[in-house]
């Protein structure tokens, strides 16, 4: 019998030690190929960004960023398993493993990016939001000072909770804040006089506003209470996946700025192969050097993103344009040479 | 070496096996995602505010107290349901074993309605339909006495949040009808003699029913109780789909804020052992006094 | 004759008191009838219900393999319609669970596919047939576990009789939803790298965990339920532990704890809903979808109204079954 | 030759000082019929509960078809002598759950390894010999005591016992149901099967039995053949008790 315990500590102190051993460093980028699937963690609930179309698939801007995603990583933008994610679930899940990347909404701030904070690291940002407040016309509100004491509605779990309460402590306003779990109760809550006003982002604001019976009945007042950089984001330590994200987001930017689209894509291709001297195009589109395969992709990379989303004013259109559900005018984003913001380093 | 021993070294020895591994796993998931397991954060400002604060509370507190303030409300919500449930479930229990009925047969449809229903489902439409939905018409049946609006309920001074009152609405209404069957056997379990005996002796239905029969089933209820009480604690976390501040809700927010997953995960934990722990006690000392004033 | 006015004059005011009563109910009831059906032919719009039907049975299943779901929801009514009749040829009633337990393979080859038929991923189930899954599953699992765990609180070696006490006394005092949480965001932090298990298989795992507890004392109210002369019994006729537990105690306690236990399997099937809460499209979770939906949003009354009679419809469904086997498997007390 | 059951200075206390079983002995042999009678809380179920080990005993031996166990209790022995001996109750104790055919094949089956086929028609013999093979495919609820006590005595006799023990076979029985059971029970002791009755049945007790084992408060007060018990019984205890029982 105690021949039988003795070989049984032995046995579990040595399960414990190889257990112990077996750190290792293998990018999500390899496993990702080595699956074939990408799995990219969204919101599915917001309108424009990302939600459930009648049809059951996931539409929206979030959308198709991820399918840029994969299109780049593994060649077929269709190779996307979703995962609906709760906004206090999100950064879990991506420290988990339980999702490659995350295109949800998520604002880039310095403690989510720092390795002592959330420890992720994000993409170039795809679309410049800030922070808003909606009311009811006939509330007559026209500030922020005009919502003292009265009870906002809220996301919980979300960066809009923290900057809410900057902005009201900032101006020692008192207020209530009324939190729920996702965006669509927010606006019931909103839209039933639960609250005065709802905070959100200024782009969900108006989404959500196009969805009501009589738009015109409600205002988003002028007061920007932040900044909302909305960009994709990673797991911190993974330094490959990361850049690979990274000149993805960079790709869709600079497509748009030199006019290729998703339909003049492989007349681009064929115009820069038979012209041997344009070689900034060249190396772009991945005819020539191995820009690709620097960051891990292969170097025809950007062909294969823009032809399957198109380039980055294609899918803002796609989504959030005059003609879409949720009409959202660009402003900030567009290129810095239509006075917004967004632009692209050179592909070099 | 007996035999018995033998099993019982064997289960002990896989269970160790099957913790270390466990144990193991999530230290090198730890470290390897840079998530040490520590509590000195709980002592920084939690920089978000509350809707509801028993206690003061500003957002430069620390997320310890926003916690317990998470854990009051829950206690507040539970307290407050556990009583208006236990009068809806007596009430009910009683109109389905004695009483007119019409109002037996609405007690069966309240019944059926509320337990082939999922909860959730059933605090999202006290939410937004009921409260809500009164939009901001104030239903005021007594002039200055109580309002009732999608703000909440204000009654002789006491003000309760809409989310409050959706919660205990929806938490009482669904204990209530479980309560009511728990009542209903206990009534069920006195002997059809008792009820002859107090009949002939004068006593007129009702004062039979709460001198004679009740106090006899009250041994057969109290268990019955008890387990639904802890229900009700239990069901109370579903507070975070209708927008309360319960221990759930704020342990979510406190995750989102500092990643502190598994930390707040035992912080919940343990909450709800003291919890189950506070009401298990009550319902002893309860019991204990039914059953002594039964003897004397 | 005092006596007997007075009584008379009791009845009367009873009656009336009563009659007035009734006539009250029935003006409320009939106003809020009135209300109810003004609102539902007049005010409310059912194109968020009719136009995502498919939706709510099978959530972001691949449309041209929707009929796999159906057939699996189909075969499984049928089942429980048969089990309803209760066919009379024995061989057809003892295959019965074996049919029950068949279809949870079934369900699991047809949702995910392989051998012949396309796979689809986890990701696109959804609505009911999720609903159903998760509730199947966790249930077929559950009943074992709780099964060995009330035996093992019976048992009379003190270490399993103290871990399955522990066990089922912490699972029973923690709430569902926090159990579901481990299930979605801890599990993966006690795997190994490189190990995942599909978020479908997580909330099964954690329902299965949470409800073994509850069967486990349900079983044990049968088994507490079971007279001591049966063991004896047995044990006369040569039994050893091992046949007797098999044979006599599992049976009886089962037959004993049926009523618990198909409270245990509706209030499942109501609990599936809380996933909605942790991000899988259940039946919940695609009603709470389709309201983000700029085309829907606000129509969020027609929605949970819709949900309540699917809920209710099948858990009456299921309260209905359970009846019936109740009545056909009853043990009659007197001859224990 | 040996005894079947041969007891020697048997006792058992479940309080101190208080006996259920006092200092007994005693034999039976092959194909015989010993009946234990005697007041009620006297000892004699937990005797003969002795002899097939479900109830211990504290000092003394037992010797039962060669197998011995003493107050150490060893299982493995007394489940050797659960299989060569059959037991009815006076609660019937058949399996609820089960029908009648499948509470007689039961053992036989999962037990002595026999094949259900060859089980099941021994049970359909057995059945019929108890008159009530038309049963076969009903529950224990859908039938009378009488009925139900015969299923059990079929049940014990699957086994092919080598010994039958009866703990007040009747004594749950209504009065017009009684002698369905006896007349089985008269059967087997004609066909020589060795038995040991506890029985209030003086009637049973005259006709089949060989021996007559008078019991009060855990002691052996007398034991003679049942000509010598009822008519000139020796003690005076014995004769109380007699009275007692005619006279109800």
């Amino acid at each position: 019998m105690r021949r039988l315990i003795s070989g049984m500590i032995g046995l579990s102190m040595l399960l414990g030690g190889c257990a112990t051993t077996s750190q290792e460093n293998i990018s999500r980028l390899d496993l990702i190929k080595k699956r074939n699937e990408l799995i990219c963690g969204v919101s599915g609930k917001i309108p424009g960004f990302s939600f459930m179309g009648s049809d059951g698939s996931y539409q929206g801007l979030d959308v198709d960023i991820c399918k840029a995603f994969a299109a780049a990583f593994l060649g077929d933008a269709s190779k996307v398993q979703y995962r609906p994610l709760t906004a206090a679930e999100r950064f879990t899940a991506i420290k988990t493993g339980e999702i490659d990347l995350l295109s949800r909404n998520t604002t880039f701030t310095l403690s989510r990016d720092s390795s002592a904070g959330n420890g992720l690291s994000f993409a170039p940002v795809v679309f410049h939001d800030g922070q808003g407040l909606m009311v009811k016309r006939e509330s007559q509100i026209t500030n922020i000072k005009g919502l003292a004491n009265k009870s906002i509605c809220v996301g919980s779990g979300t960066t809009t909770e923290q900057n809410i309460n900057d902005a009201f402590e900032s101006q020692s306003l008192p207020y209530q804040p009324i939190k729920y779990q996702d965006l669509n109760q927010v606006v019931a809550g909103y839209l039933q006089g639960r609250c005065s006003a709802m905070t959100s982002d200024r782009s969900q604001l108006a989404a959500a506003r196009s969805g009501f019976k009589n738009p015109e009945d409600h205002i988003i007042l002028d007061d920007v209470l932040s900044k909302e950089p909305l960009a994709p984001a990673s797991d911190g330590r993974d330094f490959l996946l990361a850049d690979a994200m990274r000149w993805v987001i960079f790709s869709l930017i600079s497509a748009e700025e030199q006019g290729i689209t998703k339909a003049n894509i492989l007349e681009k291709v064929k115009f820069a192969t038979d012209n041997p001297q344009l070689k900034p195009l060249r190396r772009f589109l991945g005819i020539e050097g191995d820009l690709g395969e620097k960051i891990g992709l292969g170097n025809d990379f950007v062909v294969k993103v823009i032809s399957s989303t198109g380039n980055y004013g294609e899918i803002y259109n796609r989504h959030l344009g005059s003609n879409s559900e949720v009409p959202i005018p660009r402003g900030l984003n567009n290129l810095y040479t239509n006075g917004g913001v967004h632009i692209a380093p050179p592909f070099n | 070496m007996s035999k018995k021993l033998t099993y019982q070294i064997v289960v002990l020895f896989l269970l160790a096996i099957l913790l270390s591994i466990l144990i193991n796993n999530l230290s090198i998931n730890l470290s390897r995602s840079g998530l040490q397991l520590s509590f000195s954060w709980l002592l920084r400002p939690a920089s978000f505010a509350l809707a509801e604060n028993p206690l003061p509370y500003s957002p430069s507190d620390t997320y310890a107290w926003a916690l317990f303030m998470g854990w009051l409300n829950s206690l507040k919500v539970i307290l407050s349901s556990l009583i208006l449930a236990t009068f809806i479930g007596v009430f009910i229990g009683i109109v389905r074993t004695v009483g007119n009925s019409v109002l037996g047969f609405l007690a069966a449809i309240y019944i059926t309605l509320i337990r082939q229903t999922p909860l959730l489902l059933q605090l999202m439409f006290w939410y937004f339909v009921a409260f809500l939905g009164l939009k901001d018409s104030i239903f005021m049946p007594i002039k200055g006495m109580i309002s009732i609006s999608n703000k909440g309920i204000e009654f002789l001074g006491l003000s309760l949040s809409s989310e409050f009152s959706a919660l205990l609405f929806g938490l009482s209404v669904f204990t209530g009808a479980y309560i009511a069957e728990v009542v209903r056997g206990g009534i069920l379990s006195v002997s059809r003699g008792q009820w002859e005996a107090f009949r002939s002796l004068g006593f007129s239905e009702i004062n039979g029913l709460f001198k004679i029969i009740i106090p006899q089933a009250l041994p057969a209820i109290i268990p019955g109780l008890t387990s639904q009480y802890l229900n009700l604690a239990k069901n109370s976390t579903l507070a975070i789909a209708v927008g309360y501040s319960d221990i759930y809700a704020i342990n979510d927010t406190v995750i989102n804020q500092t990643g502190r997953t598994i930390e707040s995960f035992i912080i919940l934990l343990s909450s709800f052992f003291l919890l189950n722990l506070l009401i298990s006690n009550l319902m002893e000392v309860i019991n204990k006094i039914t059953l002594n004033s039964k003897k004397i | 004759m005092i006596k007997f006015t007075r009584n008379i004059k009791r009845t009367l005011s009873i009656n009336l008191f009563n009659g007035l009563l009734t006539l009250a109910i029935l003006l409320i009831i009939g106003l809020g009838f009135i209300f109810t059906l003004n609102w539902l032919i007049f005010s409310a719009n059912w194109k968020v219900v009719t136009l995502n039907l498919p939706l709510y049975a099978f959530g972001s299943f691949p449309v041209d393999q929707r009929w796999r779901p159906a057939l699996w929801i189909i075969s499984l009514l049928s089942l429980s319609v048969i089990t309803l009749i209760g066919p009379n040829r024995k061989w057809l009633r003892k295959s019965l669970p074996l049919a029950w337990i068949a279809t949870l393979p079934l369900g699991i080859y047809l949702l995910s596919g392989g051998l012949g038929l396309p796979m689809v991923m986890s990701r696109h189930w959804g609505g009911l047939s999720l609903t159903i899954l998760l509730t199947e599953c966790s249930l077929l699992f559950a009943l074992p576990l709780g099964i060995f765990l009330a035996l093992g609180r019976q048992s009379e070696l003190p270490l399993v009789k103290t871990l399955s006490s522990i066990y089922i006394d912490s699972m029973r005092a923690v709430p569902l939803i926090a159990v579901l949480f481990f299930g979605q965001l801890l599990i993966p932090l006690f795997l190994p790298i490189g190990v995942e298990i599909d978020r479908v298989w997580r909330a099964i795992f954690a329902f299965t965990l949470f409800v073994s507890a509850y069967i486990a004392e349900d079983i044990r109210g049968g088994l507490q339920a079971i007279p001591n002369t049966q063991i004896e019994a047995a044990a006369t006729l040569g039994l050893n532990q091992f046949q007797i537990t098999h044979f006599i105690l599992i049976p009886q306690a089962l037959r004993i704890a049926l009523p618990a236990l198909t409270n245990q399997a509706i209030g499942l099937f109501q609990n599936t809903s809380l996933m909605a809460i942790l991000g899988l499209i259940e039946l919940l979770g695609i009603g709470r979808s389709l309201l983000a939906n700029p085309e829907f949003i606000g129509r969020y009354i027609e929605v949970y109204i819709w949900l309540a009679s699917v809920y209710w419809l099948f858990c009456t469904f299921m309260a209905v079954l359970a009846r019936h086997l109740e009545k056909r498997l009853a043990i009659q007390k007197t001859n224990i | 030759m040996e005894h079947i059951v041969s007891a020697k200075n048997l006792s058992k206390s479940y309080t101190k000082g208080l006996y259920a079983l006092d200092n007994i002995s005693l034999q039976v042999d092959e194909g015989k019929v010993l009946v234990v009678m005697g007041p009620s809380g006297s000892g004699k179920s937990t005797l003969i509960r002795t002899f097939n080990g479900l109830e211990a005993f504290d000092a003394g031996e037992l010797n039962i078809l060669g197998i011995r166990i003493d107050a150490s209790h060893d299982e493995r022995r007394i489940r050797q002598i659960r299989k060569r001996v059959g037991m009815v109750f006076q609660q019937f104790n058949l399996f609820p759950h089960l029908s009648i055919l499948e509470n007689i094949v039961l053992a036989p089956v999962q037990v002595q390894k026999r094949l259900q086929t060859e089980a099941e028609e021994h049970a359909m013999y057995l059945l019929a010999q108890m008159g009530i093979a038309t049963h076969a495919n009903k529950y224990p609820s859908q039938l009378s005591g009488g009925e139900q006590q015969r299923v059990a005595i079929a049940r014990a006799l699957a086994l092919k016992p080598e010994l039958l023990l009866f703990d007040e076979p009747t004594s749950a029985l209504d009065p017009e149901r009684v002698n369905e059971v006896l007349d089985v029970m008269r059967n087997l002791a004609k066909q020589g099967m060795t038995m040991i009755v506890v029985t209030h049945e003086v009637g049973f007790a005259k006709e089949v039995g060989d021996q007559v084992l008078f019991l009060d408060s855990g002691k052996v007060i007398e034991t003679s053949t049942p000509n010598v018990f009822f008519s000139n019984a020796r003690h005076e205890r014995s004769r109380k008790f007699l009275n007692q029982i005619e006279n109800k």
